[in-house]
């Protein structure tokens, strides 16, 4: 089960795409907080802002809570490490990267998960009453969510007859009149509620909020500081942007490479820059315009992704 | 001949009947008793009376037994039982009308129910088979019906006087041996009945077997 | 000769009580119904695929089925005797017995064991049913030897009630005779066994059928089986514990015998199909009784009573599929059934000894309080129960296979709902009896290891019996085939 | 020579028994554990010689058990449900050696425990209903005597054998019904004469023994609405006993299920499967909802068992639908994914129950809102039940997950299908695996993270050390597994599919491919746990090489942050309760928690509370609307009976006069 | 400051601490994050926890029960660390000194390394002097 490209093409799209998460996660992230910002009237940080507070916070001391245990050190490490991976794996830039064979989507959610329960954990470990209370929202969201995914994705695999992901994009972009089937767009508004409550943002999460008791995501990271606080932001935004570029594959594939070649390659970094801006554009405005939700309207939310994703699937043998 | 031995049959048959019709309508020991030992010698008699008209030894001495023990050493042991006590059935489970009305549709029934039993033994004897069948059920009421510890020991011998008739009727007794066996069981039987009773007067003083409702779930 | 010795020798044991009494006379008893065991066991091997044995001048005889019979009563009269030495020297030394009762008692138990061998070895079946009749006057002394005020009680209602059941089996007994007569049988050998099974084509079906109904009716009785079961519950409880294990783990099952050996004349003359009603039908409303008592049920003795029934009415429901796969699985189950129950029974007497109390609220953690007892009563429960590896599972298994075979699964199935039950309630009282913390910390004196033996034993030989095949299989199927076309 | 093998696992057991029966005291949990190893060792050595070879490994002989006969036959389906047993015994009884209880030390534990083992072994290899019942019968009273081992110590132990007994009862009557069904009609009582002339029974009999078996064995497994025995009996049996449990002996239960729909019965009608499915779904469900909402870490792990048992009927379910709709490779693939997640739940479900019984040892109570720290505390253990907790939350690169997900490929290529049965229960099934997958890594996040991560929630857990070696040991063993199985499933694959081959008479071609990736034949990608797992461990050597490159210093250990509060106490922590509050108030309305709150005023004002005690607990839906009603319906009737026999001796008379006048009614 | 400055290098976040403030400040400090001053283009954001954070910004003189919280937190800081003391009450006890119930101003409690005098001070002011430590 090797590549189809050469070997060069190969080693360089992943290269680009390992870099184009690690860098280009931050640099969503500041752009989203930009577009907040500029809706909101001001000014904001540049863009690049997420970065430079990256560079600061890896100099600075690390600490850990005296009752904490080794979980806790481990945490920034691996929640880094299994995004980095995807991002190996993922067909981000073109449909045939290195083990693009082995990227089924079940295994890459998995994966993710392996990112929230690790965090959950650590959040645990400090033995704080944030901690917990950070954990046991986010793994009930978490929990609530999977499903929803899931589904979600079972209704994307089943006209590919596969669940591996470049096999998907291929597929899709070899019949784009699967792209405007019912199924697509109700998975797709699914996929999207799934990446909203994954990621934190509003209106399930308020990454900004300063407090405490309304905090999920936060909560679980008040005691990281520097190169783990550093690893552990960098981890977040490299997820975050790895769910946007694989909803940006899976639902818009175009300009993807699908054939080895500098050119492919360049309009493939182009276009799924350009998508995941897009993506992050319009989350951030959304936010803006959004309340955060109570704590307990959020199942709400999720259960209605799940009925979309379940209708997905139901129009997904009704349409096939 | 033939018409005397099935006239003496039918009578000493009859008198069984009414002997445990009876015990149903008496209330007093004493009185049960002179019917309980009619009872027994009119058993006797049927035997006799089969043996004589077989011309089988074996059958006149079980009538010989029969009476011995049913008309004579029974009533006797059951009179010792009572101890000379006036012991009354003032106020059975199934009153006297009741149990008479019963007893007539227990007689009813025995006739219905062994007439396939009649017409196979076939002749007189097969006739009176039904009879028997009715002491039987008419014993039976008695036990069921009956509070005072000696009438219960009555309706057993009801039964079994009933049953006795009809191994009478229909095979002329059962062979001797067994029908030796047969008798001394029901005469210990009635022995052990009436230790018990003496026992439970000892115990209980006067006692209404209803009220021995110590032992139950 | 050897059927005359094995009849002669438990009445030699109640010899001795007269001549020595003391607790001499109860050891003897115990070696003489050892030897009387062996002699049943050289009958049982003797008996598979050879021609009966007689005795008495024709009056005993010991086919297969006999000899099994035997070998059961032996090996539990071996056990109640053995227990009734202990028994009567605690009531004795209680003060609850004077020595005349004691010995008293010594000679009718094994009077009453000899009239059960009687019942069994009898050639004739009017013999057997003088055999039935004598145990029930020789153990209604036995029922109130305790002479309270229960004993009474219950003594006066078993005489009662079996004198009436078995007066009815007599009834049907003549009416079988009589068929026999016009079968042309002659009047002294008609009710022997082989005569009847000879002229069986021949017998009047209708009088017949009476004559069955009846005796299932009236040996249905003793055997505990319903409507007339009412005197089980309470003679067992009232016992002395080696009369109730005798009367559970025997009686009951003589008295089955009967029915067994009626069963086959029947089976022979009208076909399988009346008897195989009138049994399902008894035993079914049997096992529905013993179910709805056990539910709610307070004595633990009176407990192990209703379980008795259920066994009858398992038992009668194998008999009932009548097949020799049937059969042998009903005999296993009457040994088993017989083994487990008379271990219970007389760990219940040790137990009631010890607690004072029968009722099963009053009894608690006796796993924790009395180790031996509790594990004996706990694991007789579990045997009983028909569990592995104790016989009664592979007995039930085999009624169970040998229901569905004969097309009475449905039957089958209602058992099994009614033993379901059956488990859930001696379960709870089970736990309630041996589990748990003792309130305070007492240390009891277990029974001493004389006392205890005997009980492992009869449960090891209960777990034997059940996983070995090759001791009984023969002879079962030898049994079976006696009784079975 | 492998029956030979069979004969000697038999009679090790045996010998095993005896000694634990007999040994001195001292002795007895060595002798035992060691005897009952090499008895599993046997067992595991039959096992591996049927599985390689395909040869069965037969015995039989009617010497044993009257009438019936003994007659064991191990084929290759039975050798995997040997094997694993040997492997979880093995482990368990490694884990023996260290465990202290005076309890399991006891002369008839120690006789009973190695009897159970053997049985475990024994049943798949029994090949007839008499042989069958009887070791199934036997594993069901050795289990239960175990479960009551600690009944003096606790009063919930003598409850929790009631139920197991009644249940397993009940499972053992609709079985003997069902397997004596079968043998009545295919005439024979041997498996094989029962598979080959099954096709011949009429089509009510074939149905009513599978809906029976289901019955029989989902009771055994776990199966939601039968399962109430198991959450209660699990955790109150000794460690090293509930691990065999939880993950040896719930799986005989699938084993019988798939014995007798797809051996016995070769296959049937959709319906069978679709409820098999929905049982499934169910049980996943409830198990799963209940597992992430338990606050006692074996009843946690209990309900998890009952979660992932019903994952695999959903997949046995799932394999005879696609057999009955004409789908056998399909069918084939999920009847594999079904038993590969029996064997991974066995290796992963084994080494968390030998932890929890580490924890519970070591600390002395199993409730997670009394545990805390422990990582620290029990380094060892503590780390193998986070291997556990990530194999069964179903975390690549470690077992769980490759299970689960071929489960998902086989639901997945299902799909899209005309067949309306598939295009709704496949969906379904999906859906149902999603939802358990993320509330069991809720459930294990909670028992990782509250049982061994943060302060100690009470003054014993301070005192808590880590527990002997070869108690570790024994769990490792399976921890071990999880990994290794978790990156090479290839080491276990093919095992899986000759067995499922074996017990469907399947003859499709490989329909999984072959290597080191798992994966189904002819279908685009695959999953590469290996290379999943060596990817993982390079990125997170490469991410902590570079956090260390920019942060030399070494870390600072401080004092939490509290909000600059003085008092930061061990109380402040989230409990196991607190974890799964938001996911009770979510499923409020399926759980309806019992909430109990007291609050007591000081006397000079109202306005002042002296002492508020809250109380919440979650019950059983199905033991509280079902069971109980049941029971006191029994009870009802038990009291109404009782009135009939009044102890007046005419009654009883009466009786009979009745029926001697119905008799002669009827005959006369 | 130009060490900070140059470790920082256009990232700056803070943890305010309110030791005891009239509240004056914190108007001034919020109204920092208003469209009109909006800090955040700066690099410059307050956040909740002190671990995430380069330094503290207190306000207030420091009464007796803020004095062990703000120690506390000054602690959580992970170091490198800053404390910016922003008002005159934070500098010398403003109208509170010696006032029942002020411990002291917060140099007398940790060392300052920046002080931003005035009652309140201007949000200018304050964003000018924070840009010094950014480094922006």
């Amino acid at each position: 089960m090797t590549s189809a490209w050469p070997a060069p093409s190969v080693v360089a799209v992943s290269v680009l795409q390992v870099l184009g998460v690690v860098v280009g996660g931050p640099l969503l992230v500041g752009l989203m907080r930009k577009v907040r910002c500029r809706l909101e009237g001001r000014v904001g940080p540049p863009v690049h802002q997420p970065l430079l507070d990256l560079r600061k916070l890896a100099r600075r001391e690390r600490t850990r809570p005296d009752r904490a245990s080794w979980i806790f050190s481990v945490v920034p490490v691996v929640l880094v490490a299994t995004t980095l991976v995807i991002a190996l794996v993922a067909p981000l830039l073109s449909t045939d990267p290195a083990f693009g064979w082995s990227a089924d989507l079940f295994a890459l959610i998995y994966l993710m998960l392996i990112g929230s329960v690790v965090l959950a954990l650590g959040a645990l470990d400090t033995g704080t009453a944030f901690g917990g209370m950070g954990a046991s929202r986010a793994m009930t969201i978490g929990a609530l969510s999977e499903p929803a995914l899931l589904v979600a994705v079972l209704a994307l695999s089943i006209p590919a007859h596969s669940s591996n992901v470049p096999t998907i994009v291929a597929r899709s972009l070899a019949h784009p009149a699967w792209l405007a089937t019912p199924q697509r767009l109700l998975s797709l508004v699914a996929f999207l509620i799934v990446i909203v409550a994954e990621s934190g943002r509003l209106p399930v999460d308020n990454p900004s909020t300063h407090l405490e008791l309304t905090m999920i995501h936060e909560a679980m990271i008040l005691e990281y500081a520097g190169a783990d606080l550093a690893l552990i932001k960098l981890g977040e935004s490299m997820r975050l942007i790895v769910l946007l570029a694989l909803f940006a594959d899976l639902f818009v594939p175009w300009g993807i490479a699908t054939a080895p070649g500098v050119g492919h390659v360049v309009v493939g970094v182009v276009a799924i820059g350009a998508k995941v801006a897009a993506l992050g554009v319009a989350l951030a405005a959304f936010e803006v315009a959004v309340a955060k939700l109570r704590l307990f309207r959020v199942p709400e939310l999720l259960a209605g992704a799940f009925v979309l994703a379940v209708l997905a699937v139901i129009s997904a043998l009704v349409v096939p | 001949m033939s018409s005397a031995y099935s006239s003496t049959l039918t009578l000493a048959a009859g008198a069984v009947l009414i002997c445990a019709v009876v015990v149903l309508w008496v209330t007093s020991t004493r009185s049960m008793l002179i019917v309980v030992a009619t009872q027994g010698t009119a058993l006797g008699c049927v035997a006799m009376t089969l043996g004589v008209h077989v011309g089988d030894a074996g059958l006149i001495a079980t009538a010989a037994v029969e009476l011995a023990v049913k008309g004579l050493a029974i009533p006797v042991l059951i009179d010792r039982a009572a101890g000379g006590a006036l012991d009354r059935e003032r106020r059975p489970l199934v009153n006297v009308p009741a149990s008479l009305v019963a007893s007539a549709a227990l007689i009813v029934l025995a006739f219905t129910a062994a007439r396939g039993v009649a017409t196979f033994v076939g002749a007189t004897s097969g006739a009176l088979v039904p009879v028997g069948v009715a002491t039987l059920l008419v014993g039976f009421l008695v036990l069921v019906s009956r509070r005072r510890p000696i009438f219960q020991m009555v309706g057993l011998l009801l039964v079994d006087n009933g049953i006795a008739l009809v191994a009478f009727l229909c095979t002329a007794g059962v062979p001797f041996l067994i029908e030796v066996g047969v008798s001394l069981d029901v005469l210990l039987a009635v022995v052990v009945l009436m230790v018990l009773a003496q026992r439970l007067r000892s115990e209980f003083g006067d006692l209404d077997l209803d009220e021995l409702r110590e032992l139950h779930d | 000769m050897v059927l005359d010795m094995i009849l002669a020798l438990p009445l030699l044991g109640g010899a001795g009580f007269v001549a020595w009494r003391n607790q001499a006379a109860g050891w003897i008893a115990v070696a003489v119904n050892g030897v009387a065991l062996a002699l049943g066991v050289w009958v049982a091997i003797r008996a598979v695929g050879n021609a009966p044995l007689s005795g008495a001048e024709g009056l005993l005889r010991a086919d297969a089925l006999s000899a099994f019979m035997v070998v059961v009563i032996g090996t539990i009269a071996l056990l109640a005797s053995w227990i009734g030495v202990r028994t009567m020297a605690v009531e004795v030394a209680g003060g609850r017995c004077t020595p005349r009762r004691a010995t008293t008692y010594g000679v009718l138990v094994q009077a009453f064991v000899a009239a059960m061998l009687l019942a069994v070895l009898a050639a004739n079946v009017g013999v057997l049913w003088v055999a039935v009749e004598a145990t029930t006057i020789i153990t209604v002394f036995l029922v109130g030897h305790r002479r309270t005020r229960g004993a009474l009680e219950a003594s006066w209602k078993y005489l009662v009630i079996c004198s009436v059941g078995i007066a009815l089996a007599f009834f049907g007994t003549v009416l079988v005779y009589l068929c026999a007569l016009h079968a042309g049988g002659h009047s002294a050998s008609a009710l022997d066994w082989t005569s009847l099974m000879a002229r069986a084509r021949h017998l009047d079906p209708s009088v017949l059928r009476l004559g069955f109904a009846l005796i299932v009716l009236g040996y249905g009785t003793k055997v505990g089986l319903v409507p007339l079961h009412s005197w089980l519950p309470d003679a067992h409880s009232q016992a002395p514990a080696p009369v109730s294990a005798l009367m559970s783990g025997v009686l009951l099952t003589v008295a089955f015998y009967a029915i067994l050996r009626f069963k086959a004349v029947t089976d022979a003359a009208l076909g399988p199909g009346f008897s195989r009603t009138l049994l399902v039908v008894v035993a079914l409303a049997s096992l529905a009784v013993a179910a709805s008592l056990l539910l709610t049920q307070r004595d633990y003795k009176r407990m192990l009573a209703y379980h008795s029934i259920e066994h009858m009415g398992l038992i009668a429901l194998g008999a009932a599929a009548g097949i020799p796969l049937a059969i042998a699985g009903v005999l296993l189950h009457i040994f088993g059934h017989g083994l487990a129950k008379s271990v219970l029974f007389l760990t219940s007497g040790e137990i009631m000894a010890a607690e004072g109390t029968s009722r099963i609220d009053g009894v608690h953690a006796l796993l924790a309080r009395r180790p031996t007892l509790g594990g004996v009563f706990g694991i007789g429960l579990v045997a009983l129960l028909g569990l592995p590896p104790f016989s009664l599972f592979s007995s039930e298994l085999l009624m169970a296979r040998a229901e569905f075979q004969a097309g009475l699964g449905w039957a089958a199935v209602v058992a099994l709902v009614a033993m379901v039950v059956i488990f859930v309630a001696v379960v709870g009282h089970a736990r309630h009896m041996l589990l748990g913390a003792p309130s305070t910390p007492e240390t009891l004196a277990p029974p001493p290891a004389w006392v205890a033996t005997p009980l492992v034993m009869g449960l090891i030989a209960c777990g034997l019996i059940g996983i070995f095949a090759w001791p009984l299989s023969g002879l079962l199927e030898a049994a079976a085939h006696v009784v079975t076309p | 020579m492998t029956a030979d093998l069979l004969i000697a696992a038999a009679l090790v057991g045996l010998l095993a028994a005896a000694a634990g029966a007999v040994a001195p005291e001292r002795l007895r949990a060595e002798v035992v554990s060691v005897l009952t190893v090499v008895a599993s060792g046997c067992g595991l050595a039959v096992a591996l010689g049927v599985l390689r070879s395909g040869r069965a490994a037969v015995v039989h002989t009617g010497r044993l058990l009257p009438l019936g006969g003994l007659s064991l036959r191990l084929d290759r389906f039975g050798a995997l449900f040997v094997a694993v047993s040997a492997v979880v015994a093995i482990s368990a009884m490694i884990f023996r050696l260290g465990y202290e209880s005076h309890a399991l030390s006891s002369r008839t534990a120690s006789c009973v425990l190695p009897l159970f083992v053997t049985a475990l072994i024994l049943v798949p290899a029994a090949a007839s209903v008499t042989t069958f019942l009887f070791v199934w019968e036997l594993m069901a009273i050795t289990s239960l005597l175990l479960v009551l081992v600690d009944h003096r110590r606790r009063s919930e132990v003598a409850a929790a054998a009631q139920w197991y007994a009644v249940m397993t009862q009940f499972g053992a009557a609709a079985l003997l019904v069902a397997l004596v069904l079968l043998a009545t009609h295919a005439d024979s009582q041997s498996f094989i004469a029962i598979a080959a002339r099954s096709a011949g029974v009429p089509a009510w009999v074939r149905s009513t023994a599978f809906a029976l078996a289901v019955v029989g064995f989902g009771s055994k497994a776990g199966m939601v609405p039968l399962h109430v025995w198991l959450p209660r009996a699990h955790p109150e049996a000794p460690g090293p006993v509930s691990a065999l449990m939880s993950a040896a002996m719930v799986n005989l239960g699938i084993y019988g299920i798939i014995r007798v729909g797809d051996g016995l019965l070769g296959g049937g009608p959709a319906w069978w499967w679709l409820l098999l499915m929905g049982l499934g779904a169910l049980s996943a469900l409830f198990g799963a909802l209940h597992a992430a909402t338990s606050t006692d870490l074996k009843r946690l792990l209990a309900y998890s068992t009952t979660d992932n048992m019903g994952l695999v009927l959903l997949g046995i379910g799932a394999s005879g639908l696609f057999a009955s709709t004409g789908h056998p490779s399909l069918a084939l693939v999920a009847l594999v994914a079904a038993l590969l997640h029996v064997v991974f739940h066995a290796v992963f479900k084994g080494s968390l129950f030998l932890s929890a019984g580490s924890i519970q040892q070591a600390s002395g109570t199993r409730d997670l809102d009394r545990l805390g720290g422990l990582l620290q505390r029990m380094p060892v253990t503590g780390s193998l039940f986070l291997v556990g907790s990530a194999a069964i939350a179903a975390l690549p690169p470690l077992c769980g997950f490759v299970s689960e997900w071929l489960l998902l490929q086989a639901l997945l290529h299902g799909l899209p299908s005309s067949d309306l049965a598939l295009a709704i229960a496949l969906p379904v099934g999906v859906a149902v695996l999603a939802l358990t997958g993320g509330l069991t890594a809720l459930t294990f996040v909670k028992a990782a993270g509250i049982g061994l991560l943060g302060q100690p929630r009470r003054a014993q857990a301070v005192e808590t050390r880590e527990v002997r070696r070869s108690m570790w040991a024994g769990a490792g063993i399976l921890a071990t597994l999880c990994l290794v199985f978790g990156v090479a499933p290839f080491l276990i694959l093919p095992a899986v599919l000759d067995a499922a081959r074996t017990v469907t008479a399947s003859h499709v071609l490989d329909p999984l491919v072959r290597g080191w990736h798992v994966g189904l034949a002819g279908a685009p990608g695959a999953l590469a746990p290996g290379l999943l797992g060596l990817g993982l461990l390079a990125s997170v050597v490469l991410t902590a090489g570079i956090r260390r490159a920019l942060q030399r210093a070494a870390v600072r250990r401080t004092e939490a942050w509290g909000c600059g509060r003085e008092l930061q106490t061990a109380r402040m922590q989230y409990t196991a309760t607190s974890f799964g509050e938001p996911l009770t108030r979510v499923f409020e309305d399926v759980l309806s928690p019992a909430h109990d709150l007291d609050v007591s005023h000081v006397a000079e004002s109202r306005y002042y509370v002296e002492a508020a005690t809250f109380h919440t607990s979650l019950e059983d839906a199905f033991e509280r609307h079902g069971y109980r009603h049941a029971a006191s319906a029994l009870g009802w009737w038990g009291r109404l009976a009782r009135r009939v026999p009044n102890g007046s001796v005419h009654r009883y008379l009466a009786f009979g006069l009745v029926a001697l006048v119905v008799v002669l009614v009827v005959l006369g | 400051m130009q060490e900070a400055a140059g470790r920082n290098r256009g990232s700056l976040q803070l943890r305010h601490v309110d030791a005891g403030s009239c509240n004056g400040c914190e108007l001034e400090i919020t109204s920092m994050s208003s469209p009109v001053y909006d800090v955040e283009r700066f690099g410059i954001r307050l956040e909740a926890s002190p671990r995430h954070v380069d330094g503290l910004l207190v306000t207030g003189p420091v009464t007796r029960n803020m004095a062990d919280p703000l120690r506390r937190t000054f602690e959580a800081v992970p170091q490198p660390r800053v404390v910016v003391a922003v008002g005159d009450c934070a500098l010398d006890c403003g109208v509170f000194a010696g006032a029942y119930g002020v411990q002291g101003s917060v140099c007398d409690v940790m060392p300052v390394d920046l002080a931003i005098p005035g009652c309140p001070p201007h949000p200018a002011t304050i964003i000018s002097a924070l840009r010094g430590l950014a480094g922006t």
